[in-house]
């Protein structure tokens, strides 16, 4: 593969992988909000694969193969599960608060999107002097791991539904993902697949409390859970 | 995607135009030139005829392909729709709307009781048929018109 | 020979005999002979500032002037941009002033206090930037903040908020003035002389922890008077309430002393500084451009919107400043150069419409007495001229083709948008920022423009005073119209302006950056090419005016217009209430903005007695307060009258306290050498 | 300078002049057609200007200058704006003064006439269009300005011409992330500027929803022809800039005829096939509540800051 092509189709993932991140604050819908998710998994796995064929290293392209399977395929999957048996419920009691919308975060999505212009730029300069350390096409695109990482927590911590706060951690992950893959061009498989297995196991145990919550409260707005404390 | 799949399926709604209708097309009308702008004013209908004004735009009749298309202010327009008997409270806003269109202007009585009055003749509130307030060039008897007498009636004002 | 001395001489004398004809002479004479000395001050002033542009530079000391001290004077091209402005405006206001004070009877404007302290004003706006030393400097510094002080209260009589307004101003414009003078004692005791000459020269001799403290302090002084926010409290409190020829002037040539004050010390005799002080710079601007420009899409009040939309001009002003200082640290010199031509450019530009806008607010204050947006309306058909000369600044104001200030801020942005190649995470962050502030800030004045021009002076009148409006009398549209000039010559020919330009970045030692030239602006850098013909531009705009016009003439059958009355929904005629008000127009933008600006609401509903249905009166009220006001200065005041009532304890009254204190003070002093300093 | 670019220059503005009202009667049959319609035809919308320009000119009482020469200032600045943009060829004798901010900043004026006429009618639904307007227009600035900066920084100036040609002869401009980012970003804006679905409905009869059409209530005749060429010439002024800007292939670099006449006929078939997809986008989607609109443009402002970051951090300077 040329050099030239190659940082284009870099560029192009990380711009998608960062793109998703940003639509996923956008919109409100959750079911959108999980299809974002799958294509930022896909972008995700195109920059491991693109790594690993760069450098001839295949174990690398194993991981992005296996990234893809996870975060476009199962991860994905189990949210709109998860989402589906909530509609269903809805369905059932006619709950009025409309669970498959992110209707009013905490911070409004205007402001949470000049947020996320912020966090990119911050992004960008603290990431600078690592850039400078090894500027390759890989390492300059670092920003973009930071920023997903920045904006994953952004939205895990104003999000009020539950589903959102998981694809809020999800990004998160994808985000320290992209980051290791970027900075030293992969992380060792093992650590990759420990990682993962982290990640489905979270979003399992997370997945089993939203739906207590739903059978608990009829709701998965987390401010509901203020009440137990109180 | 629901969407596309369900206007693949319909496809054309509008029915096949049928023939120009007779009639010969009012003097004013020949300098639109086949683009009629068309402001309704409902001057006291019971809104049967303004159903079926409605039912005149849609994807089946579409009114649009022989060049009318409605419009939000009577100074845009060229065609006023004037539904109903004329009630008392109606007649000056009526005037006005007429006044307020550029030459050249038609008015299209649309239904019995704007042409005659109709059922309410002679009620207490109603101040007379649209003829009686403002001169009318067309008229489109009905209670309530069909949707392609009036379609047929705005033709014969485009021209097309 | 030069002929700047003769010039200041001139100015000088004209401007003193000028407080003395109007300490001395009866009403009738008073105003006219003081506006024409006033006049001549300015034109004066103007001719010393060209000529200083036109390359000559002139420096003299003045010993016996001042005791101990002497004065030092000097003029270069930089210092010759500001006087050149301030000349000018002087000019043009004080033709207007002479009509305004005219019908206004010996009150205001027109009383003795008043006109003896505008040719002073004038005098001082002119000679500030003639200050070689710091003695001098905040002298004339000083003078010129009491005697504006002074001209602001001169309505006092007429509206009790003009006392509030003098009040924040005496204590701000103090308080800047304290911070000026540890700046300025701190530096001059570092560098070892207090001439400009010794501290430029022993600049690098100083401490860079000192030199940041100077420029800081020195910085809050300089924003403070330029009225860029946090520090622009009495800003809008005091412009709208001087009477309007004062008001054009310190919208204009003393608020430009801020920016004057803030590139001399910076940038000449500190020398440039490391990037945070320029940074810090940029983000005042940015903040004081969107803020003021926010707050002046709110206001519904004629003269406040113009007093906000100063604060934003110079936060426009100030990211090019700082935007030069910040390229000139990392070494970009002509991009420095061109940053700050930007700066001056919107400086002078700014001057023009602002004055006029002041001055065209004034005809319509002194005709209907109104300054509430709300309450005008239809003055275009009753005050023509002074609609039309509205409009031409609001023009310039608004940053759009042809007006003049499209072309300054064109020439910021070019700026800003090139500094991208100059390496480092601060200007890779910052720039993408201040180009995103720039844009929002000119798209909101587009909207508090049409707002000012379409509400106040379109539309039908909204109330009978408005309604009765006269226009104003042939010396006010005469003044106005020598800025309406102004302001058309820097919009069709801004190249006229190109070599002064250079030759006043120049000389602070930056290379001339050639922008401006001949028929137009041209950026030419390394790897750089802009350029805009403004001249072209209007052209072509009035060539296709007229097709748009012509064509459909030529092709319409019916040639004669209709007159018909609007268009009432078939209703009774709408009446000037039905019609949008200022306050309705910003209302989206102000619910856009919610976060930021904090509106306040009450509502209160006062039901018919004995009836919980129904309601005899509802009365809703909205007012967009300054929320830095509220939440920077209300806490400080509030410390400091808690503080003022402890410290009431201190004083009791005893001599043998107070001699107490004496002796504390004495004992401490004493310890404190004793321990050795 | 040649004939060609002359030729050029003339060519743009009775492009747009001529060929505004067919975009629009070519994107309403589209619609039309997916809606199931007959539609009215690609030549209605002149059939319509005829029609008015020979209808009489009507000035409602209490409006002033203001009102009567908006709609001329409206289609002056796309007028001039069309000439300066290099829909056809880069290498016209205005080339030299095309500079993107001023285009931006001419479309603006438009905006701001057409507002300053709605409240010089003084009627209710006047002042509430311009009100809206300059509130839309305000927030879209920042977007058009960073997408414009994030444009320039490859090409090292914002003269559009130098951008386009920067474009053609360098592809992967386009296809970096930067590119892709300005472009959508700008497309936003392009919506938001000139009053179409999500941001406006330019259809609606309703007053209580309108922006731009509440500002041309009053106008009539020849006056109310003028406003709606000149509303379309900027939709078609605006979609041929980002297709030149994005796709700049076919557009004549040199002075020969037959690159003149190939880059007209592109600029047609890229300008219809833009319409089109808008028009069919227009179909699946709603107009957005008016407060909704902020979110919309802040979205598109983060797409412009990333673009600008983007083409500086990957692969861009350094």
């Amino acid at each position: 593969m040329s050099g030239g092509l190659y940082t284009q189709l870099l560029d192009l993932a990380c711009g998608a992988f960062l793109l998703a991140a940003v639509i996923v604050l956008w919109v409100r819908e959750l079911t959108a909000i999980i299809r974002v998710f799958a294509l930022q998994g896909i972008a995700l796995a195109a920059l491991a694969v693109l790594l690993g064929a760069h450098e001839h290293r295949w174990d690398l392209v194993g991981v992005g193969v296996g990234i893809g399977a996870l975060r476009a395929g199962v991860l994905p999957y189990l949210l709109r599960r998860a989402l589906a048996t909530l509609t269903a419920d809805r369905q059932r009691y006619g709950t009025a608060a409309a669970e498959t919308r992110e209707t009013q975060p905490l911070v409004n999505v205007a402001a949470s999107l000049l947020t996320a212009a912020l966090l990119t730029l911050l992004a960008y300069a603290v990431a600078r002097p690592l850039t400078a350390l090894d500027p390759t096409p890989a390492t300059r695109a670092l920003p973009v791991g930071l920023a997903v990482v920045l904006i994953g927590f952004f939205v895990l911590v104003t999000r009020r539904r539950a589903p959102a706060q998981v694809v809020g951690f999800l990004l998160l992950d994808n985000g320290i993902t992209a980051t290791a893959l970027l900075a030293t061009s992969g992380v060792p498989l093992i650590v990759e697949l420990g990682v993962s297995f982290d990640v489905l196991l979270a979003v399992l145990v997370l997945q089993m409390l939203t739906t207590r919550m739903r059978e608990a409260f009829g709701t998965t707005d987390i401010d509901d859970l203020r009440e137990l404390h109180d | 995607m629901g969407l596309l799949r369900r206007i693949r399926e319909t496809g054309r709604a509008a029915e096949p135009a049928p023939p120009r209708p007779e009639g010969d097309v009012p003097e004013k009308a020949r300098e639109l030139g086949g683009s009629v702008q068309v402001r309704c004013v409902d001057a006291g209908s019971c809104n049967g005829c303004e159903i079926e004004i409605a039912a005149a735009f849609n994807p089946v009749y579409d009114a649009e392909r022989y060049g009318a298309r409605q419009v939000a202010s009577p100074r845009h327009a060229d065609v006023a729709l004037v539904t109903g008997p004329v009630t008392r409270n109606m007649a000056e806003p009526l005037r006005r709307t007429v006044a307020a269109m550029g030459e050249p202007r038609l008015v299209v009585a649309v239904g019995d009781c704007a042409i005659n009055c109709g059922e309410f003749a002679g009620g207490h509130g109603v101040e007379g048929a649209v003829a009686d307030v403002v001169p009318v060039d067309l008229t489109v008897p009905g209670c309530p018109p069909e949707p392609d007498a009036i379609v047929a009636a705005l033709r014969r004002v485009t021209g097309r | 020979m030069s002929a700047i001395p003769a010039a200041l001489a001139t100015a000088t004398t004209l401007g003193g005999a000028g407080a003395l004809a109007g300490l001395g002479l009866p009403y009738r004479l008073r105003v006219p002979v003081v506006g024409l000395l006033t006049a001549g001050a300015g034109v004066a002033g103007a001719a010393a500032g060209v000529a200083a542009l036109g390359g000559s530079r002139w420096a003299t000391d003045l010993p016996g002037l001042l005791p101990l001290v002497g004065t030092h004077l000097a003029v270069d091209a930089l210092a010759g941009v500001f006087m050149a402005v301030a000349g000018a405006v002087v000019v043009a206001v004080a033709v207007y002033g002479v009509g305004y004070a005219a019908g206004h009877g010996p009150h205001g404007l027109g009383s003795r206090t008043a006109q003896a302290m505008l040719p002073l004003f004038a005098l001082t706006l002119v000679l500030v930037p003639a200050a070689a030393s710091v003695s001098t400097f905040l002298v004339l510094w000083e003078l010129m903040a009491l005697v504006s002080l002074l001209l602001v209260l001169a309505e006092h009589r007429e509206r009790a908020s003009v006392r509030q307004a003098g009040v924040w101003y005496a204590v701000m414009t103090h308080l800047g003035l304290v911070l000026l003078l540890a700046a300025f004692a701190l530096f001059a005791a570092r560098a070892g002389g207090e001439t400009f000459a010794a501290l430029r020269a022993g600049a690098h001799t100083v401490s860079p922890t000192v030199r940041g403290l100077v420029f800081v302090l020195a910085g809050l002084a300089f924003t403070s008077k330029a009225g860029a926010v946090p520090l622009h409290a009495w800003l809008p409190r005091a412009h709208p309430e001087a009477p309007s020829p004062v008001s054009a002037l310190m919208s204009t040539a003393m608020v430009n002393l801020g920016v004057y004050g803030l590139i001399r010390t910076g940038l000449d005799l500190l020398g440039g500084g490391p990037a945070w002080w320029w940074l810090g710079l940029i983000a005042v601007g940015g903040v004081s451009a969107v803020y003021g420009i926010l707050q002046a899409a709110m206001a519904s009040d004629l003269k406040r919107l113009l007093a906000y939309s100063t604060s934003e001009n110079m936060g426009l002003v100030f990211i090019g400043v700082g935007a030069c200082g910040l390229f000139t640290s990392y070494g970009d010199r002509p991009l420095a150069a061109l940053a700050l031509a930007a700066a001056l450019l919107h400086v002078v530009n700014h001057a023009a419409f602002k004055a006029l806008l002041f001055c065209a607010a004034g005809s319509v204050v002194r005709s209907t007495g109104l300054r509430d947006l709300d309450r005008l309306g239809g003055l275009r058909s009753r005050m023509p001229a002074t609609a039309g000369l509205f409009a031409l600044a609001a023009l310039g104001a608004v940053a759009l083709p042809p007006g003049n200030g499209f072309i300054s801020e064109w020439l910021l942005l070019q700026s800003l948008i090139h500094g991208l190649q100059v390496p480092g995470v601060a200007v890779a962050v910052v720039l993408p920022l201040s180009v995103a502030l720039i844009a929002l800030s000119a798209g909101i004045a587009a909207a508090a423009f049409v707002k000012a021009l379409g509400v106040g002076f379109f539309a039908r009148p909204r109330s009978p005073r408005a309604d009765g409006a006269r226009e104003a009398p042939p010396l006010m549209i005469a003044g106005m119209g020598l800025l309406a000039a102004a302001c058309v010559a820097l919009a069709l020919v801004p190249g006229l302006l190109g070599d002064a330009l250079d030759r006043a970045v120049s000389a602070i030692g930056l290379p001339g950056s050639g922008a401006l030239s001949g028929g137009g602006v041209r950026v030419r850098l390394t790897d750089i090419s802009a350029s805009l013909s403004p001249l072209w531009v209007v052209a072509a705009l009035a060539v296709a005016i007229m097709a748009a016009v012509g064509l459909p003439r030529l092709y319409g059958r019916r040639r004669r217009r209709m007159n018909a009355r609007l268009w009432d929904c078939g209703g009774g005629a709408p009446t000037p209430r039905m019609a949008y008000t200022a306050t309705s127009f910003a209302e989206p933008l102000q619910r856009v903005f919610d976060d930021v600006l904090a509106p306040e609401q009450d509502l209160n509903v006062t039901p018919v007695r004995e009836s919980a249905y129904l309601v005899e009166r509802v009365r809703f009220e909205r007012r967009v307060p300054d929320r830095i006001e509220h939440r920077l200065y209300e806490p400080v005041l509030r410390a400091l009258a808690g503080t003022g009532r402890s410290a009431r304890r201190l004083a009791g009254g005893s001599v043998h306290l107070y001699l107490g204190y004496g002796f504390v003070g004495l004992v401490v002093l004493l310890v404190a050498l004793a321990v050795g300093w | 300078m040649s004939a060609v670019g002359y030729a050029a220059v003339a060519g743009q503005i009775v492009v747009v002049g001529a060929g505004a009202p067919l975009l629009t009667g070519w994107m309403r049959q589209v619609r039309a057609r997916l809606e199931g319609r007959a539609g009215a035809g690609v030549l209605q919308p002149w059939r319509d200007t005829r029609k008015l320009l020979r209808k009489e000119p009507i000035t409602p009482v209490g409006t002033g200058s203001a009102f009567r020469t908006a709609p001329a200032l409206l289609v002056a600045t796309t007028v001039v704006a069309a000439a300066l943009v290099p829909l056809l060829s880069t290498d016209t004798p205005v080339s030299s003064h095309a500079d993107l901010i001023l285009v931006v900043a001419l479309i603006a004026l438009g905006t701001v006439a057409l507002a300053l006429a709605g409240l010089d009618t003084g009627t209710a639904f006047g002042g509430m269009g311009a009100s809206r307007e300059m509130t839309v227009a305000a927030l879209v600035e920042p977007t058009i300005l960073l997408s414009v900066f994030a444009l320039s920084i490859p090409a090292g100036t914002t003269n559009i011409p130098a951008i386009v040609s920067g474009a053609v002869d360098e592809p992967g401009r386009l296809a970096s992330p930067a590119g892709l980012l300005a472009t959508a970003a700008l497309a936003v804006a392009v919506l938001a500027e000139t009053g179409r679905i999500p941001v406006d409905n330019p259809s609606t009869h309703l007053e209580l929803t309108m922006i731009h059409e509440a500002m041309a209530l009053e106008y009539a005749g020849p006056d109310l022809a003028l406003v709606e060429l000149g509303a379309q010439m900027r939709l078609t002024l605006l979609l041929g800039l980002l297709s030149s800007l994005f796709v700049p292939w076919g557009i004549a670099t040199g002075t020969s005829w037959a690159a003149l006449a190939v880059a007209l006929v592109l600029f047609a078939a890229k300008v219809c096939l833009l319409g089109a997809v808008l028009a069919a986008a227009e179909v699946f989607w709603a107009k957005i509540r008016l407060f909704r609109v902020p979110e919309l443009l802040a979205g598109s402002f983060l797409l412009a800051l990333l673009a600008v970051t983007a083409s500086y951090f990957l692969s861009g300077a350094s």
